[in-house]
């Protein structure tokens, strides 16, 4: 008898390097895809046995494009995966679609995967997907967020040069002026910088009283710190990135209670995991029963990509086909644990967006933990707290 | 009992071996030389003797006590200096601070500053000058003066008068006698046979990394040193 | 015998020292010349400014009458002066014969072939030979010393400037360095020899410049030099009539 | 108003260059040991002062106490166990602490993660001073400073001044003949560490509490340490710190004209520096 | 005893080979061979594993000319590894330029610019061009993140249609990259090799060795070093294109990476050797071997290395080709310089010398 047929699934992210907490919860995520992967997969009444091979691209994009061609040609994965930011998504995209493979990514702004890899409004790719939300989506719940409360309307920007903070800085600044705000550019600098004066000494001169942008948390962190010492405290603090771990809020201290973000996903969510069938709340416990940590954004995330990775291939035709396995994404129709999957055409061809709403970290007894306090486009998130003062 | 007493010395450089046997005694209060062709060895007994080159314990006595594995810091407290070849002063000390270096290690004793001045007068004017920016004489002043800094018991010089001014070797030639009475034991290795001859009271010749000479100047024929040196 | 190299006015100091001032200096075509001084003199820093290492703060440097005084150390090397290094500078991780290799092919545009051959003839003539293929890092000082010398001579200078050669040599390696720069100076090279063995210098040379306090004190014929009040006096060590 | 702002607070991020890059200086000047590995080493201290803090309970200050010895030892240990070993040229050195920076940082990746930490010294990091009416100043960077000035002026001080001073110097120009004079070069050099890794601690805990630290924050603070010393000449700790200041000014210029440009403006004056004065402006030793 | 032997006569022959050089010869030419047929004998990952462990050699050695050959030690190589990265990404991108064009295009921009660099950096000693090397190429980090032509801090991304434009079918292209990197790493040592049996690898060792000394013997050091230097960056610009043609995208920190177009390459020349021209082949193919097995885990692997870096450095300064070399004498190229003398008859003495060459 013939030994059961394989299929192999390739798994880029960054387990090390600067973006490793977004691949931190990796080891649990994926023990939980193999449990259910364990008596095979059943597809078109054949049974195979899938095996994920995960490689780490340690945060650099030379690294990323030898690991995904590696997964490619060495172990011939029929299909690859890629999530945490575009370091990882774009240069697995490249080769998937030079190689022309199928490949299905998620965790980053759809914006930074397509028009950083040179998509364009009509022309798209071949043999790459994605799916995550965009900024569009961010910002209609930032702005919803500080149209909510009472300031003079001027909002300061910081926005860093590096990965994706170019698809930000262009999104944000027209979107913002066109809301009615004011806006106070001083324009993009090199992230983990060590003085803020510059922009300080902008923002109190044009009495900015909204801070937005996308940040490393670090620098947030020093700007924050030379904020108050120069003297300097805005009303409302909205950004990307800077607020998306727990550690970072907690290194924060009491100063970083109050500030507000862009929520991905929430155990709040009303959604369910189509392997499992768990809750977003099930899936929050079971993590933080598991591993003693607090749960983090990009855990879900994961999870949904091996849903629809798992999705499609159950409804492949013919897995050893790449071809037919690209029909099969094209066709995905999904209720995942992050929202439904689906690439329709919208917003491009290759994207398939995600909900993503507004939050804010508060401190209920010793935990702190994001709440909702605005659903910018998705009305079925509900909020969960209203917005509290600025620690 | 000799101060210094080296009981057949090997030496190597890698697989190379530079001394075969060698055997001498110096007393305290002698001037000793050690002649020989370039590439006999001189420098290499010198260095083992200081302990750059190390040797079996009982290669060398010093004072009755086998120094033979001793390292260079050690031998400097129990009283051994050397001149080394080649001057090698601190480039970037000052030529006081040179000096000062030599008194770091506190053995009591008659040199200071003042009597090395005294001594050298010539670099009483130069003190807070780069050491490199001396000339080739100066310099070997400052190496001979940092020496005795260390007050030792026995001073090792290796090619004393190389590059000096025939007034410059003179003079410390002159000054040998002094330093002796001073309580030090000297031993020299020169090129200059003449001048060693009539410094010392006691002459070795080395030849090929053994010894094949040594007695009193006296005693030795310009006949038998010759063959000593060049093995005719 | 006309002038191959001459200084003109040449001043140079070093903060208060001053190791020359206002000096004048003829070498003629095929001469030899000795130059003595105390320790400290500048003797080293005159070579330094005639092989451009130094710049002197005033004054000129002629070779064969063309003024070379901004030209940098290799093309003076190319125009034919070469030197040894009081301090040896061997290329410590090259082989003897590769240090006469450098020298011999980058003193003047030759063939390769051109080149070994001057090397392992200067080699010889340096009584090298059995050492050619040894690290020079590893050598003794008497064999430093000849590859200082054997190094200046692959350039196939024309003017050789040698300071403190004998120094550190026996009487009878002395003997034979003194018989070696006497053939040297028989191909026509024209010499300046620093030394303080005084009677190696005296066997070679046809007249002895005597450097201190930044001025020539004697110029003369080599006997008559060192005999000099003021040389025997301040250089030598012994009163006139000793 | 606002430049003596903004020079005000380039001076102070100045002083902090400094402060990291004078125990830089001194191994540079006494070993001409490149070490590769120093801002890693920088970065390691935050997080000993860390898990110091979180265990005993005391704020970065006082951790200071704990740090700054085992700092010395580490540094006397890492001297005599490894770097050692590697001095005479000038190559083994710079590879062997490259080698150990890439250890060091994934050590601490391996050992803490990625996750970034800051050490907090509570109010004191957001207290400042109104000097002018525009211009307010923060009391830790004013610490900070002053803890520059007064690390550089002892370590000058002890450089040139004292007997272990001129140890110093004499055995980085000759080993050989120093140990002629007595000085054991093994333990001289390991002192000379020892004393460099303690003033790194304090860098490091200070660095720390200004911002954030993870395992691969160390190159970053190496490079504008060694622009610190390069500008001020090598050798002279004054010079460090004249160096230092004048890349922190250079940077709170360069942003203040684009914000995108600190680094790049520090850069630039690090090169212009260096083209008119090669040997940086107040050098004490030939390189 | 001189004077006698200046009388004497000798013939002489100058060797470049030995038993080993020549073993060499033979052992690079069977590779070769054995290597350029690799599209016929090993599969897609074989060749793009080979090609980047060419891309490596070929970096290392470049490296190691300049470090262990010209005491240039510097830690700012990428600059040009990137420089040539994006000249083929504006090249076929903006200036719709066949991609393979624009990888010499990559190399001639570099060597024009390490001229201004090295007019700059030369100007510094020892440890300080070191630095000053890192400096300049944080400089282009910097000034590439401002840059939004090229997509500043986020890169850009080379669409696989330009890729495909190289040939007509995948196998074409992928032998095609495969034999350029092949062709390249060949070039760099033949380069190398060639520079170090002329007069100019000779006054490379003497400036490394004593750069006082070489000057007085007619060594114009700032020219030679000036030539090694804009040779070597002319060369890892076109290691640069050719690499960023298989990585498909490129931003400023990808393409002026000290971590991999600097310190992987010092790692590599450190374990094989420094100052050999075996000792980066060697290097490349020990880093390689070890990442195949040790890569998955991640900081273990980059421990491992830094520790093999150390131990090498402490136990074989010359790395582990420079400790068998130094051992057993051997040499894989033919470099060495040995003057092979024999006396011969007095008076066969006017004939003397004759040069013998190879
Ligand atoms: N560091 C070294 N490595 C290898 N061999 C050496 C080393 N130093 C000296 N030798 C060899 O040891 C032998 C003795 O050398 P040494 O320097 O002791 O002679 P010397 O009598 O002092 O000569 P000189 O008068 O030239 O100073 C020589 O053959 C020399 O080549
Ligand atoms: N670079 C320098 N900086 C400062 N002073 C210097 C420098 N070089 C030489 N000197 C000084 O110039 C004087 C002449 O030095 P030089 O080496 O030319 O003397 P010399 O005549 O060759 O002596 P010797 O016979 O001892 O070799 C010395 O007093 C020395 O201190
Ligand atoms: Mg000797
Ligand atoms: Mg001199």
């Amino acid at each position: 008898r013939a030994a059961t047929p394989v299929i192999k699934i390739g798994h880029v992210a960054p387990v090390t390097g600067p973006m490793a907490g977004f691949a931190e919860a990796q080891p649990w995520v994926l023990d939980g895809i193999r449990k259910y992967l364990a008596k095979g997969l059943e597809i078109g009444g054949k049974t195979y046995q899938v095996d994920i091979i995960t490689k780490d691209s340690q945060t650099d994009e030379s690294r990323t494009a030898e690991v995904a061609s590696e997964l490619i040609l060495k172990d011939k994965v029929d299909i690859i995966t890629a999530s945490s930011g575009s370091i990882d998504t774009n240069p697995t995209a490249n080769v998937a679609e030079l190689n022309e493979v199928p490949c299905i990514t998620t965790d980053d702004p759809w914006e930074s995967y397509y028009y950083g890899r040179g998509g364009t409004a009509t022309k798209g790719f071949d043999w790459t997907y994605h799916f995550f939300w965009g900024l569009d989506q961010v910002l209609a719940a930032f702005i919803g967020l500080w149209q909510s409360q009472d300031t003079n309307k001027v909002v300061g920007t910081l926005f860093n040069t590096a990965q994706d903070d170019n698809s930000w800085h262009d999104a944000f600044i027209p979107a913002i002026a066109k809301a009615g705000f004011k806006v106070v550019d001083p324009g993009q600098f090199p992230a983990f910088g060590n003085d803020f004066t510059a922009q300080i000494s902008a923002f109190k001169k044009a009495d900015v009283q909204i801070i937005t942008g996308n940040l490393f948390t670090p620098d947030f962190a020093t700007f924050w710190a030379q904020s108050a010492q120069q003297g300097y405290k805005p009303k409302i603090v909205t950004l990307g990135k800077a607020f998306l771990f727990p550690s970072a809020i907690e290194s924060l201290g009491d100063r970083g209670l109050g500030v507000t973000s862009e929520v991905w996903w929430s155990p709040d969510y009303p959604y369910t995991s189509s392997l499992t069938g768990s809750t977003c709340r099930q899936l929050v416990t079971d993590y933080e029963a598991a591993t003693g940590r607090h749960w983090t954004q990009p855990i879900p995330f994961k999870h949904a990509l091996f849903e629809v990775v798992i999705d499609v291939l159950k409804r492949t035709k013919d897995v050893k086909d790449p071809k037919s396995i690209l029909s099969a994404i094209a066709s995905t129709d999904l209720k995942t644990i992050v929202g439904p999957v689906k690439w329709s055409g919208q917003p491009v061809k290759n994207v398939s967006t995600t909900p993503v709403v507004a939050g804010q970290w508060q401190k209920h007894g010793e935990r702190i933990d994001i709440a909702i306090v605005n659903s910018g486009l998705y009305p079925e998130i509900h909020t969960t707290s209203k917005l509290l003062p600025l620690g | 009992m000799a101060l210094l007493e080296v009981n057949a010395l090997d030496a190597f450089y890698g697989d190379f071996q530079a001394l075969f046997g060698v055997s001498l005694k110096v007393e305290e209060g002698q001037i000793v030389s050690v002649i020989g062709a370039n590439g006999a060895g001189k420098s290499t007994l010198l260095q083992s003797i200081a302990g750059l080159i190390k040797s079996a314990p009982d290669m060398i006595a010093f004072d009755g006590a086998p120094i033979g594995a001793m390292r260079a810091p050690q031998l400097v407290r129990q009283g051994i200096a050397l001149i080394p070849e080649g001057r090698r002063l601190f480039s970037s000390l000052s030529v006081g601070e040179n000096l000062l270096v030599g008194g770091q290690v506190g053995r009591p004793g008659p040199w200071t500053l003042d009597r090395v001045f005294d001594l050298f007068p010539n670099l009483k004017h130069r003190k807070d000058q780069r050491s490199t920016s001396l000339s080739g004489g100066e310099q070997q002043m400052v190496a001979f003066g940092r020496a005795l800094m260390t007050n030792p018991r026995l001073l090792l010089c290796d090619e004393l008068s190389l590059g000096l001014a025939p007034i410059v070797v003179k003079e410390i030639f002159a000054r040998l006698p002094e330093i002796v009475r001073e309580g030090v034991t000297v031993v020299i290795v020169e090129q200059d046979i003449v001048q060693a001859l009539s410094a010392s009271s006691h002459v070795y010749c080395l030849q090929e990394g053994r010894v094949t000479l040594g007695g009193p100047p006296a005693q030795l024929s310009r006949e038998a040193i010759k063959a000593a040196y060049f093995g005719v | 015998m006309s002038a191959i190299l001459s200084l003109q006015s040449v001043s140079k100091s070093f903060g208060a020292v001053v190791v020359a001032n206002d000096l004048d200096l003829t070498l003629g075509n095929g001469e030899a010349l000795g130059m003595l001084g105390p320790n400290g003199a500048g003797k080293t820093s005159l070579f330094g400014i005639i092989t451009g290492t130094l710049t002197p703060n005033a004054g000129k440097v002629l070779l064969d009458g063309r003024d070379i005084t901004r030209l940098s150390s290799p093309q003076r090397c190319r125009l034919g002066i070469a030197r040894s290094f009081q301090v040896p500078q061997p290329f410590g991780g090259m082989t003897v014969f590769e240090n006469l290799v450098v020298a011999a092919a980058f003193a003047g545009g030759k063939r390769e072939s051109e080149v070994y051959q001057i090397a392992a003839t200067t080699l010889e003539e340096c009584g090298l030979g059995d050492k050619a293929n040894r690290l020079a890092g590893a050598l003794t000082l008497l064999d430093r010393k000849r590859l200082e010398l054997a190094r200046a001579l692959a350039t196939r200078p024309r003017v050789l400037l040698l300071d403190e050669v004998a120094g550190g040599l026996s009487e009878g390696e002395c003997e034979i360095l003194v018989a070696l720069i006497k053939n040297i100076r028989r191909t026509g090279i024209s010499i300046i020899w620093i030394e303080h063995i005084v009677h190696a210098l005296l066997a070679v040379v046809d007249r002895i410049v005597v450097l201190a306090g930044g001025a020539f004190i004697a110029d003369d014929k080599p006997e008559a030099a060192i005999r000099h009040p003021r040389v025997a006096e301040i250089y030598m060590g012994i009163s006139a009539d000793e | 108003m606002e430049w003596v702002n903004i020079i005000f607070q380039g001076v102070l991020l100045g002083g902090l260059y400094a402060l990291f890059a004078a125990g830089l200086s001194l191994i540079f000047g006494v070993m001409r040991l490149v070490n590769i590995a120093h801002g890693d080493l920088i970065v390691a201290f935050a997080y000993m002062a860390y898990f110091v803090m979180a265990a005993l309970h005391i704020g970065p200050f006082t951790s200071l106490a704990v740090i700054v010895p085992a700092a010395a030892l580490i540094g006397y240990g890492l001297q005599r166990g490894l770097l050692n070993w590697t001095l005479g040229e000038e190559l083994p050195p710079l590879l062997v602490t490259i080698g150990l920076s890439v250890i060091i940082q994934n050590l601490l990746l391996v050992f803490f993660t990625f996750d970034t930490h800051r050490l907090h010294a509570g109010d004191i990091e957001i207290a400042s001073v109104q000097f002018l009416p525009d211009l307010s100043v923060g009391v830790l960077p004013l610490i900070q400073f002053a803890v520059a000035v007064a690390i550089i002026a002892g370590l000058q001080i002890v450089f040139y001044r004292t007997a272990l001073g001129r140890a110093f110097r004499a055995t980085s120009d000759d080993p050989v003949v120093a140990q002629l004079m007595g000085l054991e070069t093994r333990h001289i050099f390991a002192m000379a560490m020892a004393l460099s890794l303690a003033v790194v601690a304090v860098a490091g805990v200070f660095i720390a509490i200004r911002t954030d630290f993870n395992p691969f924050y160390g190159p970053q603070l190496l490079i504008f340490g060694f622009e610190a010393i390069i500008i001020g000449g090598l050798g002279s700790l004054w010079g460090t710190l004249a160096g230092g200041i004048l890349l922190g000014i250079a940077q709170a210029l360069g942003g203040q004209f684009n914000v995108g440009w600190p680094f790049l403006a520090g850069h630039v004056v690090f090169l212009a520096v260096l083209i008119v004065r090669p040997q940086g402006l107040f050098p004490k030793v030939a390189l | 005893m001189i004077a006698a032997k200046v009388q004497d006569a000798f013939s002489f022959r100058v060797s470049h080979i030995d038993r080993s050089s020549r073993f060499g010869l033979v052992f690079w030419a069977l590779l070769l061979i054995l290597l350029a047929a690799a599209p016929f004998w090993g599969d897609r990952q074989t060749m793009r594993l080979l090609g980047e462990i060419y891309s490596y050699i070929a970096l290392a050695s470049l490296w190691n000319l300049l470090a262990g050959y010209a005491g240039l030690v510097s830690i700012g190589q990428q600059v040009f590894v990137g420089l040539g990265g994006y000249v083929l990404y504006v090249g076929a991108l903006a200036g719709g330029l066949p991609p393979l064009l624009c990888v010499p295009l990559g190399g001639l921009l570099c060597g024009v610019l390490a001229v201004p660099v090295v007019l700059v950096l030369f100007r510094l000693r020892g440890a300080y061009f070191t630095i000053g090397t890192w400096v300049l190429a944080e400089v282009f980090v910097q000034v590439f993140q401002q840059v939004k032509a090229v997509g500043g801090g986020s890169g850009i991304s080379l669409p696989a249609v330009v890729v495909k434009s190289i040939a007509q079918s995948r196998d074409g292209r992928e032998f095609l990259i495969y034999w350029l990197f092949l062709a390249l790493v060949v070039a760099v040592i033949g380069l190398i090799v060639t520079i170090l049996r002329t007069r100019y690898g000779l006054a490379l060792t003497a400036i490394r060795d004593n750069e006082m000394a070489a000057k007085s013997n007619g060594i114009d050091v700032n020219r030679t070093r000036l030539i090694v230097f804009v040779a070597a960056a002319f060369a890892n610009g076109m290691a640069g294109a050719l690499i960023f043609l298989q990585k498909l995208s490129i931003t400023p920190f990808s393409a002026f990476s000290i971590n991999d177009w600097t310190m992987n390459v010092i790692f590599i020349t450190v374990i094989g050797g420094i100052g050999r021209v075996e000792g980066p082949i060697l290097g490349a193919v020990i880093f390689f071997v070890l990442r195949e097995f040790l890569a998955d885990y991640g900081s273990a692997y980059l421990i491992v290395l830094g520790v093999i870096a150390i131990v090498v450095m402490l136990k074989a300064r010359r790395g582990l080709w420079g400790y068998v070399a130094d051992r057993y004498g051997w040499q894989l190229f033919p470099l060495a310089r040995r003057l092979e003398r024999t006396r011969i008859v007095p008076d066969a003495a006017a004939a003397a010398a004759t040069i013998e060459a190879h």
